[in-house]
């Protein structure tokens, strides 16, 4: 009758053994559907190392991504591996997993401290080892003066910094933060983005959810797009806009002569149409977008043109999403 | 100009006990849209429900619309709409029912309600949607169902905490779309408190900052945005290459991964880094005049307060 | 769907070589590697998530319409409260109380009309001895309201338990509380407001089946005024003990309610506390023949109440004022206690 | 941290203590917990005044066998009369050359003979006024209940049939102290109404309904949850050490409010000595009862939380049967068999075997109580209702037995193993659905 302690072996065992080719974390056709919703349909992934950005919208199927990699929800079909090992119904796993909820509720009685040393026993520490532990990480997120006091009088960004210290205990290989920025004023923002690009300096493999493609931008390029439960795209998100590159693309330049630069512009192969929307604008479509961007400095300064800004319009993941969906979205 | 203010006060000062929430706080919120922002835990929450009449001031004086703060409090909230930052529906009523029932709750006749509300989840995008369950909503329809709730008896101002908290693009776009025709169309006030310091760039002219309880900074956001003028650029492979012809070009440059910002050193910036970018043969996708964001402004002035901002070097050092 | 053209053909490479990390002095040490796959199935639209967004349509014929009308005043805001509780219970569009509380209403509504039925069915096939004991009388007048068993402990209680359960303690959970609180509506209407809609559906079953078997009994049998002028009193004395019943239950169970986040806590609370002090007060009176400790029990203060006033037989030893005090005095504190919670109340979420 | 997972015992240990102090900590912070503990203790108070009461107010002494009454008119009760051999029915025959006693001294004169209870065997009562002596009978007419001794009573306790009768040689009565026998039977009947209802049942239940029912369920309602889980801990062992925190807080209470109950009840009791020792036992029994059978309930209902985010329904059906099975329990004295179906059954007959170790004479005195002195009034069929002395009536009603076919301490150690049987079953079905539970 007593629990299972096949799942509590020792860390030498083989079982808990990096397995040195086994990415840390696989999706292989993993669906979940919830009724009649189907939250993920179909989704193959293999994440190992480095900061990765995880992007959807809300209701995208990021969260359930998380939820199926934590154990907390059964996969319709397909097998999730992490490290290798089925997380359903097996904690073992995540001992090398540090995992930050979205959820905003904590235990707002206990001290950050307390807190965390609690929870850092749970991964099998001595009282002493996790006192010393939850120094560390809460000195880590920069919370350390204020650790004896009760999560209940911190701010958001401050319990969103304890929550991800209490992940960090144990050092783990692979960290999952849901939804780590939302809520936070600028100050805590740049705290937890820098907090987590270190993490990722550090060689660890951390997953960061969003909605926002320009703050986990500033995290990372290494992005996974989810939409409407099915993987979109991965890769480099400059990757992924190169990609993007081979579809019908406007720039538009501001300039004082817009007419002028155009007959210019036009000498480049690449690009299909001009136009002058605004005052002082010239658009330019192109199928190319690399190929016209390459050319374009050299260009204008030929031209001998001022221009005073290029921009690319529609360059956030909503524009994304809609070209990887066909513009259905 | 006599200026049109909503919203003032002299001297408001709140405490719980020995804790100072608002510390003798002396704002003028003229009409059309204001931001309300502060680092969490500022006293936004206590300066909303102060301006509600809700709570008791310890000292000072505030009036909204017109109305005292201490003594006319229903009528206050007769006049406002205001829409909370976290879920105020009941999940399992119908969208339409919520709405008419907040509007009934001012005073209206069902029968007017009712209608009021269909007007009101029409014009926040939720034609179709109306008689499904709150629960069923995405965070966006609730935000949207939220602000039809505070709209429905069309107030004079519209107090909004945190509109766009935790949705994606779409639906972020929308809010703000909707509040600005709120603000422009229908010549209604907007007092919006939030984080994300690019919603309220978009949707107000004017900003209160607080800070611990106190008044950082009030006014036009253009008049606060003082800060020297730098160019930002996207470019597209050989970024270190091109950071370096461009410190050789005796430019300042800051760069983050593939996004620099440039010193402006005159008209001849914008050239400069043109022929740097053709030298060095990469791409410049996106090249603008960098205005201090809001979220600059924020931090500029928050680091004046004595707020740090923990760099990389900081965090380091606790490993 | 042409995200296969796109995207499909081939996995990224390996993006080792086009790291960039925000600062070139952090080292980047973590193995970066992507193994990108899709899904094989072209997967059909019907199937996937249906994110909830708003049209984006309709952004350009977004129209803001101003609204000019009067707003009725304080007490037109009040009935709306309670309008909104009490038709709740039968119609949709208002509160939503849930599926299990409407069954056991209707369920305590019909099994209160029990003596209704048994009174008419022996009436009629004019079983007089059988009449006499279901018919209308001075004890099943008492037992309609007050009863033990079952109408105290299965119906009476039980519902209370599931009216009050979730009736402050929600719009704590839900934040509904800032819909009320940020309109002109003070919290002592509020608390005004949810306490009559609690009491009123409370009054609605126990006096309103009393009322069905009293006029029933009176139109079916063709009693005469003699008889009616005999009863009517004992009939008012009845519907007086519903009143205090259904209001004792209310304050308490609204106490709770305020006093708590969740649904359960009220609800077994009100249960626990009037089960429990009856139980003590049953035990000490089987022990040592002393019946003053039913006054920590609601139920059996109440009881005790409305035997003298309906004037049947006392089953308690004690004088009935002091019952009458404890009822005032239970009753006091309850409203004591709900009034200074509400008072505390956040406007937004707990 | 190299050797942080030495054993496999000392991990599980690390994990155990940390959930369980959080949870004991948890309590700590709710106010139910306090207003749920603070609410039976004063609840137990106010019964217990009632008990201090009834010990310190005196039993009026009835006259049980109208020995008091001077029928005759001649002065003489006619208990003095019937033991000096002349007729108290007859004016002119009055014992000669004695003085008349007072009739106070005829009341209780013939008490129940207690040192003959105290050591449990069959009780022998003494005819202490001699009711004997006025029938001019020969010796075996005295002893019609043929145990060899004339003028007595026996209380036969058949243990094979577990039935106990009283039987009184004829003509003999006895007039006991109502006062000495009321504190008694009520001070054990008080015990076992209090230890049975009060604090098995009612607190047994009520403490489980309010502290076990959320100890899941309410984490995964407010979403805390995912830090436990997202930790190497199997939701088994979470399940566990939750309700090993809920242990650490309910058994200390249960156990302090029944020392204190003892140590009150002990000094405050009919007692000869200082103390009490002979409740003890009983006490202890029912602590032991009540722990057992909180930590039963606080499984069921811990499980009922996982099973349905509206177990709380559930737990208050399965009360609702308990409370059947506990009155079914009280009431049959332990003869039903359906009983065994519940938890407060099993509970029940700790306490009851507990009883019947610390006082082994209660069945006797029961009986001795009920038979009243052997006089009461006849009914029309002729036979004799006796009239029970004050307080046999609750003892006998609150009595049980624990009517296993063993001896009382294997039925105390069979009972318990059933208990911690139901409570790891509960555990196991309760784990293995949360093992299988998706959290949201």
């Amino acid at each position: 009758m007593m629990p299972d302690m096949t799942q509590h072996g020792k860390a030498e065992t083989e079982q808990w053994n990096p397995q040195q080719n086994v990415p840390v974390i696989m999706f292989d056709r993993v669906s979940k559907t919830y009724g009649r919703i189907n939250a993920l349909n179909s989704v193959s992934l293999g994440i190992s190392g480095g900061v990765t950005g995880i992007l959807g919208m809300n209701g995208a199927g990021k969260s359930t991504l998380f939820k199926l990699m934590m154990g907390k929800v059964k996969p319709s079909s397909g097998a999730i591996r992490l490290f290798g090992i089925d997380p359903w119904k097996n904690p073992a796993p995540y001992s090398r997993v540090g995992f930050v909820p979205e959820h905003e509720k904590m235990y707002d009685w206990m001290t950050a401290f307390d807190f965390i040393v609690t929870f850092s026993r749970l991964h099998g520490l001595t009282r002493k080892e996790a006192e010393k532990e939850a120094t560390r990480v809460l000195t880590f997120v920069s919370l350390a003066d204020v650790m004896h006091k009760r999560i209940g009088q911190f701010s958001k960004g401050m319990r969103q910094r304890v929550k991800i210290a209490h992940a960090l205990v144990n050092d783990p290989e692979l960290i999952i933060l849901d939804e780590p920025l939302q809520g936070c004023d600028p100050l805590a923002r740049t705290t937890i983005m820098n907090v987590i690009k270190e993490l990722g300096a550090m060689g660890r493999t951390v997953l960061v959810s969003s909605h926002i493609l320009n703050e986990i931008e500033r995290i990372t390029e290494q992005i996974v797009i989810l939409h409407q439960g099915r993987v979109l795209a991965l890769g480099n998100s400059h990757a992924i806009r190169e990609m993007l590159d081979q579809h019908p693309h406007k720039i538009s330049l501001e300039c004082d002569d817009p007419r002028e630069l155009a007959k210019s512009v036009i000498k480049i192969g690449e690009v299909t149409g001009m136009s002058f929307a605004e005052e002082g604008k010239l658009l330019i479509e192109t199928n190319h977008l690399g190929e016209v961007h390459k050319q374009l400095p050299k260009t204008i300064i030929e031209s001998g043109r001022k221009v005073t800004s290029i921009d690319n319009p529609n360059d956030d993941l909503q524009s994304i999403l809609m070209y990887l969906t066909g513009g259905s979205s | 100009m006599v200026k049109d203010l909503i919203i003032e006060s002299t001297d408001l000062t709140k405490a719980y006990g020995p804790h100072i929430a608002l510390d003798s706080l002396n704002i003028e919120i003229e009409k059309g849209a204001t931001g309300l922002l502060g680092p969490n835990g500022a006293g936004k929450s206590t300066f909303l429900k102060t301006i509600l009449g809700l709570i008791q001031l310890t000292s000072g004086e505030g009036k909204v619309l017109g109305y005292d703060v201490r003594t006319q409090g229903n009528l206050i909230r007769q006049n406002i709409g205001y829409m909370p930052e976290y879920d105020a529906l009941n999940p399992n009523m119908d969208a339409i029912h919520q709405v008419k029932y907040s509007g009934e709750l001012i005073g209206m006749n069902p029968a007017v309600a009712l209608q009021r509300a269909h007007q009101a989840l029409d014009y926040v995008g939720l034609g179709e949607q109306r008689y499904r369950e709150v629960e069923s909503f995405s965070t966006g329809m609730k935000q949207a169902t939220k602000l039809a709730c505070a709209l429905i008896h069309d107030p004079k101002l519209i107090i909004a905490d945190e509109p766009s908290n935790g949705l994606d693009a779409k639906a972020r776009e929308f809010m703000l779309n909707t509040l600005e025709i709120t603000v422009n169309e229908g010549q209604r006030s907007v007092l919006m408190a939030s984080h994300l310091m690019d919603d309220v760039e978009r949707v107000c002219e004017n900003i209160v900052l607080l800070h611990k309880g106190k008044l950082a900074a009030q006014g036009k956001i253009e008049d606060l945005k003082a800060i020297d003028k730098e160019v930002e650029i996207h470019v597209w492979g050989s970024a270190g290459k091109m950071e370096e012809t461009l410190k050789d070009r005796g430019m300042k440059v800051r760069r983050e991964g593939r996004v620099m910002r440039i010193g402006h050193t005159g008209e001849d910036t914008y050239g400069n880094i043109l022929q740097a970018a053709a030298d060095v043969g990469t791409q410049v996708r996106r090249m603008h005049d960098h205005e201090a964001t809001l979220e600059d402004l924020f931090l500029v002035i928050m680091e004046r307060l004595g707020q740090d901002v923990k760099s990389t070097d900081d965090l380091l050092g606790g490993i | 769907m042409p995200d296969d053209d796109l995207v499909g053909e081939e996995p990224f490479e390996p993006v080792q070589d086009k790291v960039e990390t925000y600062g070139a002095e952090t080292p980047v040490t973590g193995q970066t590697k992507m193994q990108a796959a899709w899904s094989a199935d072209t997967g059909d639209e019907e199937t996937s998530a249906k994110v909830a967004s708003s049209p984006q349509g309709q952004i350009f014929e977004q129209i803001y319409t101003p609204w000019e009308g009067t707003l009725n005043p304080r007490w037109m805001r009040n009935w709306a409260i309670l309008r909104h509780h009490i038709l709740g219970i039968f119609k949709k569009g208002h509160r939503p109380w849930n599926i299990p509380t409407r069954l056991f209403i209707f369920f305590v509504v019909i099994a209160s009309m029990t003596d209704v039925a048994l009174a008419l069915l022996f009436g009629m096939i004019g079983e007089p001895t059988l009449y006499d004991i279901w018919g209308v009388n001075r004890d099943n007048l008492y037992g309609h309201v007050m009863g033990f068993f079952p109408r105290n402990i299965l119906y009476y209680p039980i519902v209370a338990a599931l009216l009050v359960g979730g009736i402050i303690s929600e719009d704590r959970s839900h934040g509904t509380s800032a819909l009320y609180f940020s309109r002109p509506i003070n919290r002592f209407d509020y608390t005004a407001m949810k306490f009559l809609s609690v009491c009123l559906i409370l009054l609605f079953i126990i006096n309103g089946t009393l009322a069905a078997y009293y006029f029933v009994d009176i139109l079916v049998m063709g009693k005469g005024w003699a008889w009616i002028i005999d009863t009517f009193p004992m009939f008012l004395a009845a519907f007086g003990c519903g009143i205090i019943l259904s209001f004792t239950y209310t304050s308490i169970g609204l106490a709770l309610s305020s006093i708590s986040r969740g649904r359960f806590f009220p609800a077994i609370g009100l249960i626990a506390i009037l089960m429990g002090t009856r139980s003590i007060a049953a035990i000490v009176d089987a022990l040592f023949e002393r019946s003053l400790l039913y006054i920590i029990s609601p139920y059996d203060s109440v009881a005790h109440v409305c035997q003298a006033l309906i004037g049947t037989e006392m089953t308690y030893q004690h004088p009935w004022v002091w019952s009458l005090v404890s009822v005032v005095i239970m009753n006091g504190l309850a409203l004591y206690l709900l009034a200074n919670r509400v008072s505390s109340m956040e406007v937004t979420r707990e | 941290m190299s050797n942080r997972m030495d054993t496999i015992w000392s991990q599980l240990d690390r994990k155990s203590t940390a959930i369980a102090e959080f949870t004991l900590r948890q309590y700590r912070t709710r106010i139910s917990t306090w207003v749920v503990m603070i609410a039976s203790v004063v609840a137990l108070l106010l019964i217990l005044l009632f008990y201090i009461e009834a010990m310190n107010t005196e039993i009026e002494a009835i006259d049980n066998d109208g020995d008091s009454f001077d029928s005759d008119g001649d002065g003489y009760p006619n208990g003095q009369e019937k033991l000096l051999g002349t007729n108290p029915d007859s004016a002119e025959d009055f014992p000669s050359g004695v003085e008349p006693d007072p009739p106070e001294k005829w009341i209780n004169e013939d008490d129940i003979d207690w040192d003959s209870l105290q050591d449990g065997t069959n009780y022998v009562g003494a005819d202490d006024d001699g009711d004997c002596l006025e029938y001019y009978d020969t010796s075996s007419q005295r002893d019609t209940n043929d145990n060899g001794i004339e003028c007595d009573i026996i209380v036969n306790v058949d243990s094979f049939n577990s039935t106990i009768s009283v039987i009184s040689d004829s003509g003999v009565d006895e007039d006991p102290d109502e006062d000495k026998y009321g504190k008694e039977a009520g001070h054990r009947a008080f015990i076992l109404g209090i230890g049975k209802f009060g604090i098995v049942y009612l607190l047994g239940i009520f403490l489980p309904l309010f502290l076990a029912t959320g100890l899941i369920r309410e984490e995964m309602s407010e979403g805390t949850i995912h830090y436990m889980l997202a930790k190497p801990i199997a939701r088994g062992e979470v399940l566990l050490y939750r309700m090993l925190g809920y242990i650490g807080i309910t058994w200390p209470f249960i156990l302090a409010v029944c020392i204190g109950l003892c140590l009150i009840t002990g000094f405050t009791g009919p007692s000869d000595s200082l103390f009490r020792w002979q409740d003890v036992p009983v006490w202890m029994s029912i602590a032991w009862a009540a722990m057992l059978v909180s930590l039963v309930y606080g499984t069921i209902f811990c499980g009922f939380g996982i099973v349905w985010k509206n177990g709380v329904i559930l737990a208050i059906i399965f009360a609702a049967w308990e409370l059947g099975m506990a009155f079914v329990t009280i009431l049959t004295g332990g003869d039903s068999s359906i009983r065994y179906m519940s938890v407060i059954g099993w509970g029940m007959i700790i306490v009851d075997a507990g009883a019947a170790i610390g006082w082994p004479d209660n069945w006797q005195l029961i009986e001795i109580g009920l038979w009243g002195g052997g006089h009461g009034e006849e009914n029309w069929l002729g036979e004799v209702a006796f009239i029970p002395l004050p307080g046999a009536e609750p003892l006998s009603v609150f009595s049980g037995s624990p009517n296993l076919g063993v001896s009382n301490w294997l039925a105390f150690v069979i009972s318990t193993i059933v208990l911690i049987f139901q409570g790891i079953m509960a555990w196991f079905i309760g784990q293995t659905i949360f093992k299988g539970k998706e959290v949201n």
